[in-house]
């Protein structure tokens, strides 16, 4: 379908009226991935974005692709379902924190484990916002919400560890209103044979107002944003701080510069390291004691479940090229009767 | 032997001896689960559908997987009815019982008819075994089993001493001594060697050849030890049963679901794709269409059944028609998932193979106590498609059947066999393919006007779709939609008119179905109503009084939702004094559906 | 206003005006949703309590958290009905509407009575606004809105003018405008202002002082503005219901059903575990238990439906009552965990407060058609009891009910509500501590002669054991069990009988039921049979055929399963020649439930 | 209930016949359980045992504690209502490799970010015994199944990295045959606060026989299992090897001795590690090219989910002293009718 040539952003907006919250971060991710899609020259009908239940999970009805609005948590199983049989479509998932890691959870790991050729957004906004802001899996402990009066209890899963303890082969973090980063971001996963995770995070400014503002407010961002390019030193702080790997491969935060430490001396970032324990070591960095990082933590190459079994398909055709209904019903032993 | 018999002095073999013909046999083989007695059972099974007799089949296997040897709770049985006419059960009681070891003597014992014959391996009847069967003293030696014919063999011993130059070790010989039963029982029954030797041939020869011939080998000596060693005093003839002609194979339930599968994917044009969990007694299906790649099947194996059900749906909404399968328990999962495909309108099929329940339940024993559970187990007005196959091979069939609904109505279709069909066989009379006509699938391509919900006005169907058309990007969800647009709608107006939609589309399937079939008068006393494999045993019920007069009628219903439209003769149903609706649920649970006409059953 | 109206000269306020008495008024608040309508409902919604009417109440949400200002999809709704007499429902037609903005008077208008009352905020009606709403010309000035009684405020503009000094932002001081609106009702109908007054500074005092000064000084200006701007002629008056004496307060059915959990756990001498997974309309009884911990209730929020029903089950095991609730989708995930519940036979209570339906359906719209999914939606024969709430605060008696019959019987119970109930409101009369006979749940502690299946022999319980309890270690599970020991059993005739015992022990609930109710005679030529939430839609109509002399008669089914007993006296169900089953569903859904005596419904 | 004294291994026997196959690696591990309860003090009365659907999960049959065979997958979740409302008891889950990290994956990686105070006995044999033979989450990819003619075509989870990603704050690897390394990790589960899991290595061998074989078996053993004991260095192959970390944080094998790498250079364990990615990059050891790790992880301490929510509860039952029914329903506006 090369015909449909120079998309604009626009060409990606439906006609239905986009129902998010005034000021939610949502307008932003669907404005970068419409922005993503155009530049990368997408074709509209031969993708489709599939998402579970959630304020973001409304997405695909913003979109002019083919779109599935499913079931709360589920968006992966349809999606694998689909692109084991439709190997050549493009097929998206947009989920957010409660769709993807609480029901949901599962059928995320299994994703990853399988390395399905999927692209999963998972907004993270640190709530449940349709259902009117119980705390989610990724809340930090002793949120006070609607369900939790006294406050939430449970320790909060950081989605990046959860994938990589998956055995995800592309995992990159982003933020909604980083316009410029997202749509690399989206562009890399689009990029990436195999699942691609991009856990963004998004704004709830009716539920959780500033749910990451520590981390992406103007002042903090240099101090608080680590920002992983492959080959270059994870420096941040405008450069006068980076990260070091002690001896016992614990990462540290030191300072830069002269009769400090030596810029050599600063971890140099690896997103294709074999092991996915140096991307879950550098996931280990969080607010408040270490900047937190964001872009491609991992990115390996892996076969992909659909394309392996689409071989063992070729395979198996190419070896029993007289398949076909009679000789599958005369299997076993035959016998006439006159 | 369920009829009459006549003694004739036909000359079978190379020695002449009496031959008693009966009209049909139940034989039951009975041993330890690691006796092989379902292999023994599917062998004499095969012989006989070969020597063109009717039969039917039920296996009965433990709940473990190997239970400890000698134990009751370890014994596994295999029952075969073969007949020189048609055969709708396996048998309720067995006229032979072949007992490998005391605990499956003590468990299969009590179904033996009365003077029924029993033939026991008495080198099994030791002591250790006596007491794991809880026996206090030897059945074989207190005189328990006066009434009955018994034949005590030293199956093991004999298998021994046949193989002691074979070169195999104690353990593989011992293992062989299934066949030496299985060769006794092929002349008892006079049943041609040939397929045997051959089927045994193929079974071992490529992994294990040394064993082809040590069970040959084996097969033989008990064949002519049946012959020579005159415990028998006679051999039995159950002649051909007239049955159409044409090619057969012995199928099970579950084979015929999975081939029936591939079949309506290729007959509908398009590819299958199956997403299952395993769950007994529904695995099979799964491993049969894993080997079904070449013809257009792909499986997958995922997480639990909520992926099943999901990936099954995102297949259908990718222009493949999904299939998932399981049991109870599993298809309990499944629920949220069907409703959405209700809601999408997407072709999709569901087997469930009932077991035992609630809960766990019994996972290897059979029930129908599922009909509900599919009919309503879901939130909202949420109609599915739901037929039922009543023999094994008419798990093919309905299997057809379920892929060209779901397809033409873009519908969920559940497909509900159960245990004991799965895993009972008989003979089926293989298709030709001119027999059945192709129902190509239909997809919309046409972008001008193109509305996702509106509807073909004959099936209420609404267009399908393969995302990758060009003009013809669409959203749709589980939201309730405009009857139109398929976009979003909250108007109750318009809910309303989804509804009744939804509900009037499966109704419509009425119109595929041919006038109602009833076995017997269209008036009568008594009608019998049932449904799934409950078909055999009130088929012969019902037939055996009617030829004693009784005025009693048969409908066994394969569509459960829709019921069959307001049968033509409306006096067959409604003016019958006496309705009984047997089903192999414990507590009589029936098919409560909405169709018009059938307030009144 | 619903009935005939009859004017008098009461002098109520200080300024003396005319003053029309009337029965009852329906009055609808229409805004953005950002225009605290529900905020506005309920304070009219308290204070007409407080003044002694009886009342009903229907809030009506978007289903967009927050959608765009000014759209058609974003107004939020609250609808009261008021009368001196008793009230069965929120009414049909609003006789007063209240409307905000140009969206919310082009979605409510058509459902005001003709020549109703119209309030209307004059300066949300800007071009964009009206644009937005889809209207083409403004209907304030192009005479559309004839027929009607039109009451054009500048709502807005007087709120601002009101608090040009409070130092207020913009932004502030726009959000207080539903108060100028809610003052200006309160003028029309009469209403008491301090306990308004009261409420808005219990509201606002502690976390925004500001704003609640703010907020009565709109209020009174609203309320003086009705008094002096003399734009209303007259003032309505609707005298107090005669009710039955005692304190009320008003309750919404989520609310009820939430302290009938805790009162239930409480008489029953139980800790209560409640375990949930957020899902609109079923949340706020997570929410409001939330809050009850020092009551004796602790819940959690775990990771799915699937996760609470079984964390609810754990705590039955321990010897709590587990609780779990959900809405449609949300409690068909719970299918194969209650299954459970059913083979441990332990005490659980499922609530599920229905929405549209199928699959997501019309999450914030009301419907009843989840019955036949709560009484068949799992694998096997599977009963458990069944029962419905009526009214908001029958969701008390029946949350109470559901605890006391599922300790009592050691069995899930479901308790069905619906959107409607859950947010609907109406005055509730506080029980009396001596009005309710506690239920102490017994534990067995005798370990002698302990069989964790026998049963008692007037519910057919068994019994339940804490974990911890010396000499009583057992083991559970759900394979089929023997019939005494509870050990797995593969046994035919025990599974047999532990159907029926299942079976059994649900209709033994009968003998908690009295006599049948019935509204109207025993006798008659029509007989309504409803469950659920239309019973006051059902009451009002047959109450109105009734008064017109209509032989009508109305049974109003609590339980679902079991239905009631043969009623007492059979011709108040058998002869009636038309029977009516109306359910808040769209094609009907009825119950179909296997109580003998209810065949011929 | 102090006053049973003395168990012995045969007082946690039921008098239900274990009905798992001749030879099955769950015959040594309930004999372990039941040794290391009997040396324990584990009190029967007070101890329930709750398992899903599977071979293992039979497995409360045949103890004399309370026990609870429940559905497939969701063990957890009936522990987790179980121990919040009775935090006294003694709750331990049996699971098998399918039940806990396929259908229940979700209920497991929950349970961690939770840490109930659950023992988790997780019965790994790479196989669904109790179906036939299918290929499991944790099967080697390219297994031919009965579901898998062709082979399977996933990659399998780690266990110890999927509950590591989750959170998990106590993790162990042992085998079914090793008796006394198992009971040493059952008796340290027992003794953890919060949640423990235990990766138990079983065979199957009706179905997958020798699924371990490359680690246990006698002859491979000592260079193919790398014992983790705190504080210790790690070494195997009788000390002539080691485990040392090089400067990007990735262990690496070296030989030891003279000439060699130093003693002095090899890791030493520290399952106290506060970050979990020490213990990841343990677990991304595995056969073939490194020692196979057995032994405890990660043993730290966090506060557990049933102590945290009925700590909660006494704070409230002090706040509020005069809770009782009539004030329960005098909520809100309260009116008086006559
Ligand atoms: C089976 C089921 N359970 C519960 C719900 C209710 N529900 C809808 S969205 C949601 C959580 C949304 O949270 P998240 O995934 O974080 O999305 P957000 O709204 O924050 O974008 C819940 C609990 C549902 N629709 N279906
Ligand atoms: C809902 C449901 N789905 C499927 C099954 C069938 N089933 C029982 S056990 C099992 C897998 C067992 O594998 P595992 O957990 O590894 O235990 P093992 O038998 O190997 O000990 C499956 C699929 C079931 N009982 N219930
Ligand atoms: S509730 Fe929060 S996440 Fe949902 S649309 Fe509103 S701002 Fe966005
Ligand atoms: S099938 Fe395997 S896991 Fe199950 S009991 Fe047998 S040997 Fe053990
Ligand atoms: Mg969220
Ligand atoms: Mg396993």
């Amino acid at each position: 379908m090369g015909s449909e040539i120079k998309l604009k952003k626009k060409d990606f907006q439906s006609d239905q009226d986009v129902r998010w919250c005034p000021g939610c971060g949502d307008y932003s991710i669907l404005a970068q991935v419409q922005k993503s899609f155009a530049e990368l020259g997408v074709n509209r009908d031969e993708t489709v974005i599939i998402s579970g239940i959630g304020c973001s999970s409304r997405f695909p009805y913003y979109m002019t692709t083919y779109g599935m609005h499913s079931i709360h948590g589920r968006a992966p199983t349809f999606a694998t379902g689909l692109k084991v049989s439709r190997p050549e479509l493009n097929v998206w998932v947009i989920t957010g924190d409660g769709d993807s890691l609480s029901i949901g959870g599962n059928h995320l790991i299994h994703a990853m484990r399988r390395n399905v050729n999927l692209k999963i957004l998972l907004f993270n906004n640190r709530i449940y916002g349709l259902t009117k802001g119980q705390y989610s899996p990724t809340s930090e402990t002793g949120k006070r919400t609607p369900s939790t009066p006294l406050g939430s209890v449970d320790n909060p899963f950081d989605p990046v560890s959860v994938v990589l303890g998956a055995g995800a082969t592309f995992v990159a973090r982003s933020i909604d209103t980083d316009t410029k980063h997202l749509q690399e971001m989206i562009k890399r996963a689009h990029a990436h044979k195999g699942t691609a995770i991009i856990e963004i995070y998004q704004n709830c400014n009716v539920f959780n107002d500033g749910a990451f503002v520590q981390i992406t407010n103007k002042d903090a961002k240099e101090e608080q944003q680590l920002r992983l390019v492959h080959g270059e030193p994870m420096l941040f702080a405008g450069g006068t701080k980076g990260i070091r790997f002690n001896q016992l491969g614990v990462p540290e935060v030191v300072e830069v510069g002269e009769g400090k430490t030596s810029l050599d001396a600063i971890c140099k970032h690896d997103e294709t390291m074999d092991t996915p324990a140096y991307a879950f070591t550098l996931a280990q960095l969080r607010y408040p004691d270490h900047p937190t990082p964001v872009g491609v933590f991992r990115a390996v190459s892996r076969p992909t479940y659909d394309d392996a079994v689409n071989e063992q398909t070729q395979r198996a055709v190419a070896a029993k090229p007289s398949a076909d209904l009679s000789s599958l019903w005369h299997q076993g032993e035959v016998w006439e009767a006159e | 032997m369920a009829t009459s018999s006549t003694p004739t002095g036909q000359d079978m073999s190379a020695t002449p001896r009496p031959i008693i013909e009966v009209d049909s046999v139940v034989i039951r083989f009975a041993g330890d689960s690691g006796d092989g007695m379902q292999l023994t059972g599917s062998e004499f099974t095969k012989a006989s559908a070969v020597a063109g007799n009717d039969l039917s089949t039920l296996p009965d296997y433990p709940a473990e997987i190997r239970a400890p040897t000698g134990t009751l709770f370890g014994v596994s049985g295999f029952q075969l009815q073969f007949a020189s006419h048609q055969v709708f059960t396996p048998g309720d009681q067995p006229d032979v019982l072949v007992a490998m070891n005391p605990a499956a003597l003590k468990t299969n014992l009590p179904d033996l008819v009365t003077s029924g014959s029993l033939i026991v391996n008495t080198a099994a009847f030791t002591k250790p075994n006596l007491t794991k069967a809880k026996y206090e003293s030897n059945p074989l030696e207190d005189g328990s089993l006066e009434g009955y014919q018994v034949f005590p063999v030293d199956v093991t011993g004999l298998t021994k001493e046949c193989l002691k130059d074979s070169g195999l070790n104690a353990k593989s010989i011992d293992r062989c001594k299934n066949f030496f039963a299985l060769g006794m029982t092929f002349w008892m029954f006079n049943r041609p060697i040939e397929p045997a030797l051959k089927s045994i041939n193929d079974k071992f020869r490529k992994k294990k050849p040394e064993l082809a011939d040590a069970n040959i080998q084996v097969f033989k000596a008990g064949y002519h030890y049946g012959e020579t060693a005159e415990i028998f005093t006679q051999s039995v003839q159950v002649k051909r049963a007239e049955i159409a002609p044409g090619k057969y194979r012995n199928i099970m339930g579950n084979s015929a679901t999975a081939i029936g599968l591939v079949t309506g994917a290729t007959l509908a044009e398009l590819p299958l794709l199956y997403a299952g969990y395993p769950i007994t007694p529904a695995s099979t299906i799964l491993h049969e269409l894993s080997r079904y790649r070449a013809y257009g099947a792909t499986t997958i194996q995922v997480e639990d059944e909520i992926a099943a059900a999901g990936a099954a749906i995102g297949a259908s909404f990718g222009g493949s028609i999904g299939v998932t399968a399981s049991s109870g328990p599993g298809v309990a999962l499944k629920a949220e998932a069907m409703g959405l495909a209700v809601s999408l309108e997407l072709p999709l099929v569901v087997v469930n193979v009932q077991r035992g329940g609630p809960s766990t339940g019994l996972p290897t024993k059979t029930e129908q106590s599922d009909l509900l559970q599919m009919l309503y187990g879901r939130n909202g007005e949420s109609p599915v498609a739901v037929l039922s196959a009543r023999t094994p091979g008419d798990c093919f069939d309905c299997a057809i059947e379920a892929v060209r609904i779901a397809v033409k109505y873009m519908t969920p279709v559940v497909l509900m066999t159960d245990g004991y069909l799965a895993n009972g066989a008989e003979p089926w009379r293989i298709p030709k393919l001119s027999d059945i006509a192709p129902f190509p699938a239909k997809f919309r391509t046409d972008p001008e006007n193109f509305f996702p919900y509106e509807r073909d006005e004959k099936t209420l169907a609404r267009p399908w779709v393969k995302p990758g058309t060009p003009g013809l990007a669409h959203r749709v969800g589980g939201l309730e939609k405009d009857a139109l647009t398929g976009h979003v709608s909250y108007d109750p107006e318009n809910h309303q008119k989804m509804c009744e939609l939804r509900r009037d589309k499966i109704l419509r399937i009425q119109q595929e179905l041919g006038p109602i079939e009833v076995n017997g008068e269209h008036e009568g006393e008594v009608l019998v109503i049932g449904w799934g494999s409950t078909y055999g045993a009130i088929t012969k019920s019902v037939n055996e009084l009617r030829e004693g007069g009784a005025k009693v009628s048969h409908v066994h219903l394969r569509w459960l939702n829709p019921l069959h439209p307001h049968p033509p003769q409306p006096q067959a149903l409604r003016p019958t004094p006496w309705t009984a609706r047997p089903a192999r649920s414990r507590c009589g649970t029936v098919a409560r559906s909405r169709s018009p006409g059938w307030d009144a059953t």
